[in-house]
């Protein structure tokens, strides 16, 4: 075991967190409020919409996020190219950075995860929560923001916990796209002398480090975001 | 784009993945006997009142739930042959499926374990009391009343759970056991990556049809088991 | 003040409500009573637009709506009107007993903040429960709770407040606060539209008793009539069983 | 040894090792349509077990990343993925004396590009490469290029191997060049039958090194690697790596075995 | 028949019970009333081993058990003379009405199957519910499911049953068939000891009534005393608020 490379290493592997971290910010930007409309489509049964989103969530949680990169990764440019060309758009297709496959796949991804989660959330919060803002004269959109939303939050809370850190532990997978996240990162490192064993030693600690913390960070809030479910069972 | 694409390589790839499903499902189906005991176990903990036992059982949970399932691979693959060495056990010719499995047992005993202490919580504490109360014993009561219930209760998260194990399982090949995404590496690596989308195309409708049937079968199953559980809404 | 016309309404096949009408007038105190699912709690949803009934005609003093079509601004004026008051009491878990006096105000109707805290805690000590303004409804009594209910609905000044069973899902012990909270309420002039078993509250407060039963009005009158005199034979069965057995006789 | 070899463990001459192969590097290690190990690393090795009596070598497929894992921790003795030799490295594993093959490296470029004939004027001509495998040969050597020229550096990308599809990324432009080696662009491209004969005259392939492969030995198996030593020689001598080589990589690279600096 | 001696019961610092007697001959019909968290469903629940009380003896006919130590055997026993009907019913849910009155017969008794069914069947049929042997509990009403916990208690011939507020969770409409059966049940000399606030079953069906608060039994007499002529303040307290108003006046 080679000391000095496993510190050096572990520092390099730590470059790459704010990759990880951008592409799950991104990722949940995109896939929290979208998850929580198409949620409502199913919740509402509103004819095409929710027939998409049923098929798109299977799709997505039925299979594997390493194939899903490979699909996106290989056939979104090509895709590109031809509407590009149709269009006579004027742009490189290929000066993309790979970063932007990132943000396509892992949000497509967590939206499907997203939509689950909420479609449960919603279901623990008694129509009458909705009703009773309707009878003080709220409207739809008021009702779902100041009442719904926050209590809907609450139980998805560790849910999205969950999806997180699934989220970070899977931009693990960016690799494929050549991007430069830890685990890339670590690996280039130990290719010049094929130290492995300690770049995955390193690799192990900055995901557990990160995912704890992103865990205990969630908790934290989850806490806050109760205090009116504290008082008694 | 017609350029780069041909649907004749999907249809080829079929015949070549499909007779590695069973691999697949030999790796899931193991992982999930031996998770399953072994999240009965861990729920056994978290519920139980052994502050000790609570402690491991949760950080157990958290350390799992934080490992990336490739990582946790190689530890397993490199370190159990380690530790058992200490202990004048040598497992460098053991089958690679025996690491595999014990792999995605862990990890699949971590998230069993929240999922049946969840469904055990569930079922109210009155059925429990009333079954004692017209003298059964506890385990009796838990037998017949409280895990019937329960099961229930366990049998979507599991599905789901079954499924992220049978999609995790994929990364097998990292240690060279060939299942269907193994397989369709090899396709893929054998025509020098040439036609790699036509090939993952059949393969995540490979993995799309196997999800379908499991959420199916487990929607059946729960229809089953709920008898009895057909709730009829009151206002 | 409030004229209901021909209320039908179904789930599904099931006919529920087979055109009710009813009439209150300011300063009303009506009683609906009624078997379980005689319809009772869908006519007050109907009212108030939790439930859209398939038939019928509401005239609130100035504005006049058929029930199927209102448009979405009609329905939010009616809505302004009328208070609503949960048998579940359905509180905002999220909000405590004072946010959720005032959210209405503030939200609904704009309210200045300050303005809206004030009339929120007025409301709440007409209730008796100065002392929990800050109160999650989790940290309540259920009798706590159902006064928050009440006074939520009294704070937005309705011109009439619907009652569901307001009383049903408390013990019995503290649902002797809630009525006499209604009954002061009540007594100052308030109109009230009030789904109930009490029969107590209902000779001693309504001016109109509504006996329904399959969706329709079978009866109707003034409490010592109903009570001591019911017309319909379908009524007195009713009232022989929800009645304490010989409180019939002495009234 | 051979297969006939007993595994009976009282026969301890015979000794059992593992040889793991990369089993996606077709054609340098792969499994045949059959599942059976093949490709040039693995028949070299396999014709070494021939004249090694005292060894029975059991191949193992596996992942690059595995392979390296493995062999330093000892899961296997040995292992061959194409792997260069660099002197870190040699901390690692043990090299032999002997080399076990050769390994071209050549630029898919478009046709108009033509004139690209090393790595330096690839860099100087500021063109985008296709994402190379962090644990692959080829990676090491535009790495060391890099190191050797730091004025003058090729764009270089780590990625993953089966993402990149050198020949259609070229061609359509995602990338300005790949790395790839001779045989399977002659089979893919100038092959009658290979998916990209359509696109025979819109790429070419201009090699620019030939660089000697090794096997990766455990650090504890100095003597099995040397043994090996004297099987390669002998194999060497028979020219046997000039005809696998003609085999798996359509032309004989120990032509050029002079010219190869590294 | 079943004598209680000195109950404690401690929830952490909380004393609920403070040290309860209770003497109860066969067939008696024992009614406690009190207000609410006064221990009386921790009473009943100490009484049948549902909760481990801290303190005090039971005596029953020839058991004599020391309620804290009590061995596994002897609360099997002890369960085997007593039945616990409760409040929100906690039928099995996954039982047929049926099963749910065998499960005790054939799995805590060994009684043979057929044998049980046949009892069950008795049972069910003295509640009414001929109709329901294969109903699940999510398929009957709420007073339904009360009768099958009702028949689930008779089936095991217990020497005596345990009533908590078994009609508290009912639809007033519904109370009247469950206390109807109950009083069916005391007339055919079953021994019960019923927590509920039912005055007029307390009063006719009841040859004792306890009243409780804070832990302890305050007074206890035959009904026509503690309701019309209560000793104790508290006593007088509590049966003000229950009762209907005026009712209090005319018995
Ligand atoms: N959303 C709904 N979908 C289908 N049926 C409904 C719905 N809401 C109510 N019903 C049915 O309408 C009937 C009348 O219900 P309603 O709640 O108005 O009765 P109720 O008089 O309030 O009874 P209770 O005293 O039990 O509250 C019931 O049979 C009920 O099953
Ligand atoms: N498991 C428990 N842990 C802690 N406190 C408890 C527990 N069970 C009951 N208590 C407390 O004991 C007190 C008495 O409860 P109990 O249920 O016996 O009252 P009760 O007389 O039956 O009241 P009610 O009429 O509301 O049913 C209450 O204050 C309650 O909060
Ligand atoms: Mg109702
Ligand atoms: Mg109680």
């Amino acid at each position: 075991m080679d000391f000095k490379f496993l510190v050096d290493t572990f520092f390099v592997a730590l470059s790459g967190v704010p990759t990880a971290l951008i592409i799950t910010i991104i990722s949940l930007l995109i896939a929290l409020p979208l998850g929580f409309l198409l949620a409502l489509t199913r919740i509402n049964q509103i004819p095409v919409l929710q027939r998409f989103a049923q098929v798109y969530v299977s799709f997505i949680r039925g299979t594997p996020v390493i194939v899903q990169i490979f699909i996106v990764y290989s056939s979104v440019p090509l895709f590109l190219t031809s509407i590009f060309e149709k269009y006579h758009i004027d742009k490189n297709v290929y000066d993309i950075n790979p970063i932007w496959y990132a943000f396509i796949v892992f949000s497509i991804n967590t939206t499907a995860i997203m939509i689950e989660i909420f479609r449960s959330a919603i279901s623990t919060v008694s129509k009458g929560q909705l009703e009773a803002a309707y009878s003080v004269g709220l409207t739809n959109v008021q009702a779902l923001r100041r009442i719904i939303i926050p209590q809907v939050l609450v139980t998805a809370l560790p849910n999205i916990c969950t999806a997180t850190v699934n989220l970070i532990k899977a931009t693990s997978l960016g690799y494929a796209m050549s991007l430069q996240e830890i685990t890339l990162r670590a690996k280039v490192a130990a290719n010049v002398g094929y130290n492995y064993v300690e770049a995955y030693i390193d690799i192990f600690l900055v995901y557990l480090i990160l995912c704890s913390l992103v865990e205990y960070l969630f908790k934290r809030y989850e806490k806050r975001l109760s205090k009116y479910k504290i008082a008694h069972a | 784009m017609e350029k780069y694409f041909n649907a004749s390589y999907i249809w080829e790839s079929f015949p070549m993945l499909l007779p590695y499903v069973k691999v697949t499902f030999l790796v899931a189906g193991l992982s999930v006997l031996f998770g399953t005991l072994l999240g009965f176990i861990l729920a056994a903990m978290k519920i139980g009142n052994n502050k000790v036992a609570r402690k491991i059982a949760n950080a157990y949970i958290t350390a799992l739930r934080c490992t990336p399932s490739i990582v946790l691979l190689f530890l397993v693959y490199y370190g159990l042959p380690a530790l058992a060495e200490n202990f004048g056990l040598l497992l460098d010719n053991v089958d690679k499926l025996f690491f595999i499995v014990i792999t995605f047992s862990l990890q699949f005993a971590a998230a069993m374990a929240e999922v049946i202490r969840s469904a055990y919580q569930s079922i109210d504490k009155g059925q429990f009391e009333a079954a004692v109360s017209v003298g059964l014993s506890n385990f009796q009561a838990y037998r017949r009343i409280v895990f019937p219930q329960a099961l229930v209760v366990a049998l979507p998260n599991f599905g789901n759970s079954l499924l992220e194990l049978i999609k995790e399982g994929s990364l097998a090949y990292t240690i060279g056991l060939i299942d269907v995404m193994g397989k369709a590496s090899l396709i893929i690596d054998g025509r020098f990556n040439a036609h790699a989308l036509e090939t993952y195309i059949a393969l995540s409708v490979i993995y799309w049809v196997i999800s379908i049937v499991i959420e199916q079968v487990f929607f059946k199953l729960e229809k089953i088991f709920s008898k009895g559980k057909q709730v009829i809404k009151t206002t | 003040m409030l004229e209901i016309k021909n209320i039908h309404k179904s789930f599904g096949q099931n006919e529920i409500l087979k055109g009710v009408d009813l009439q209150i007038d300011k300063g009303d105190v009506v009683v609906i009573l009624g078997p379980s699912g005689s319809g009772k709690t869908t006519l007050l949803r109907c009212i108030n637009f939790l439930e859209k009934a398939d038939e019928g005609y509401a005239n609130f003093g100035d504005i006049n709506v058929h029930l199927k079509t209102a448009s979405k601004k009609q329905i939010h004026v009616i809505r302004q009107k009328t208070a609503f008051v949960f048998q579940n009491y359905n509180l905002f878990n999220n909000k405590t007993a004072l946010e959720n006096v005032t959210e209405g105000l503030i939200i609904g109707r704009k309210v200045p903040k300050a303005e809206a805290a004030e009339i929120g805690k007025k409301a709440l000590d007409k209730v008796g429960l100065s002392e929990k303004y800050d109160a999650y409804p989790s940290q309540l009594s259920g009798g706590q709770q159902q006064r928050v209910g009440i006074a939520r609905a009294v704070a937005l000044n309705p011109d009439i407040i619907l009652f569901d069973e307001p009383t049903s899902a408390l013990d019995p012990e503290l649902v002797g606060e809630v009525l006499t909270v209604m009954k002061n309420i009540a007594k100052e002039g308030t109109t009230m539209l009030v789904v109930t078993h009490e029969i107590s509250f209902a000779r001693d407060v309504a001016n109109r008793v509504v006996f329904m039963d399959g969706g329709m009005i079978v009866e109707e009158g003034p409490p010592n009539e109903i009570f001591s005199n019911p017309k319909e034979e379908r009524t007195k069965q009713f009232l022989k069983r929800v009645l304490p057995e010989d409180y019939i006789y002495y009234i | 040894a051979n297969s006939s070899a007993s595994s009976d463990n009282s026969d301890s001459k015979v000794r059992k090792v593992k040889v793991a192969f990369d089993q996606a590097s077709k054609p340098i290690s792969y499994l045949d349509e059959n599942g059976k190990p093949t490709g040039y690393d693995v028949e070299m090795m396999k014709q070494v077990d021939e004249l090694l009596p005292d060894y029975e070598f059991e191949f193992v497929g596996t992942s690059s990343d595995d392979l390296l894992l493995g062999v330093e921790q000892g899961k296997y003795q040995v292992g061959v993925k194409n792997a260069f030799w660099t002197k870190e490295r040699t901390e690692k594993f043990i090299y032999p004396k002997e080399f076990l093959g050769l390994s071209s490296a050549g630029l898919v470029l478009k046709k108009k590009n033509e004139n690209i004939k090393s790595l330096k004027d690839f860099a100087s001509a500021g063109l985008t490469l296709a994402p190379i495998a962090a644990n692959n040969a080829q990676y090491t050597i535009i790495d060391e290029y890099n190191q050797a020229n730091p004025n003058n550096k090729v764009k270089l990308k780590a990625g993953d191997s089966f993402t990149v599809d050198v020949v259609q990324w070229v061609n359509e432009g995602r990338v300005d060049g790949g790395v790839m080696i001779e045989g399977p662009f002659k089979q893919q491209v100038l092959d009658k039958n290979g998916p990209y004969y359509k696109l025979k005259n819109e790429v070419i392939y201009n090699e620019f090194a030939v660089i000697k492969t090794w096997p990766l030995f455990n650090k504890k198996e100095q003597k099995f690697a040397d043994a090996y030593d004297q099987a390669v020689k002998k194999l060497k001598e028979q020219k046997k790596p000039n005809e696998l080589s003609k085999k798996f990589y359509g032309r004989d690279l120990f032509e050029v075995l002079d010219t190869v600096k590294r």
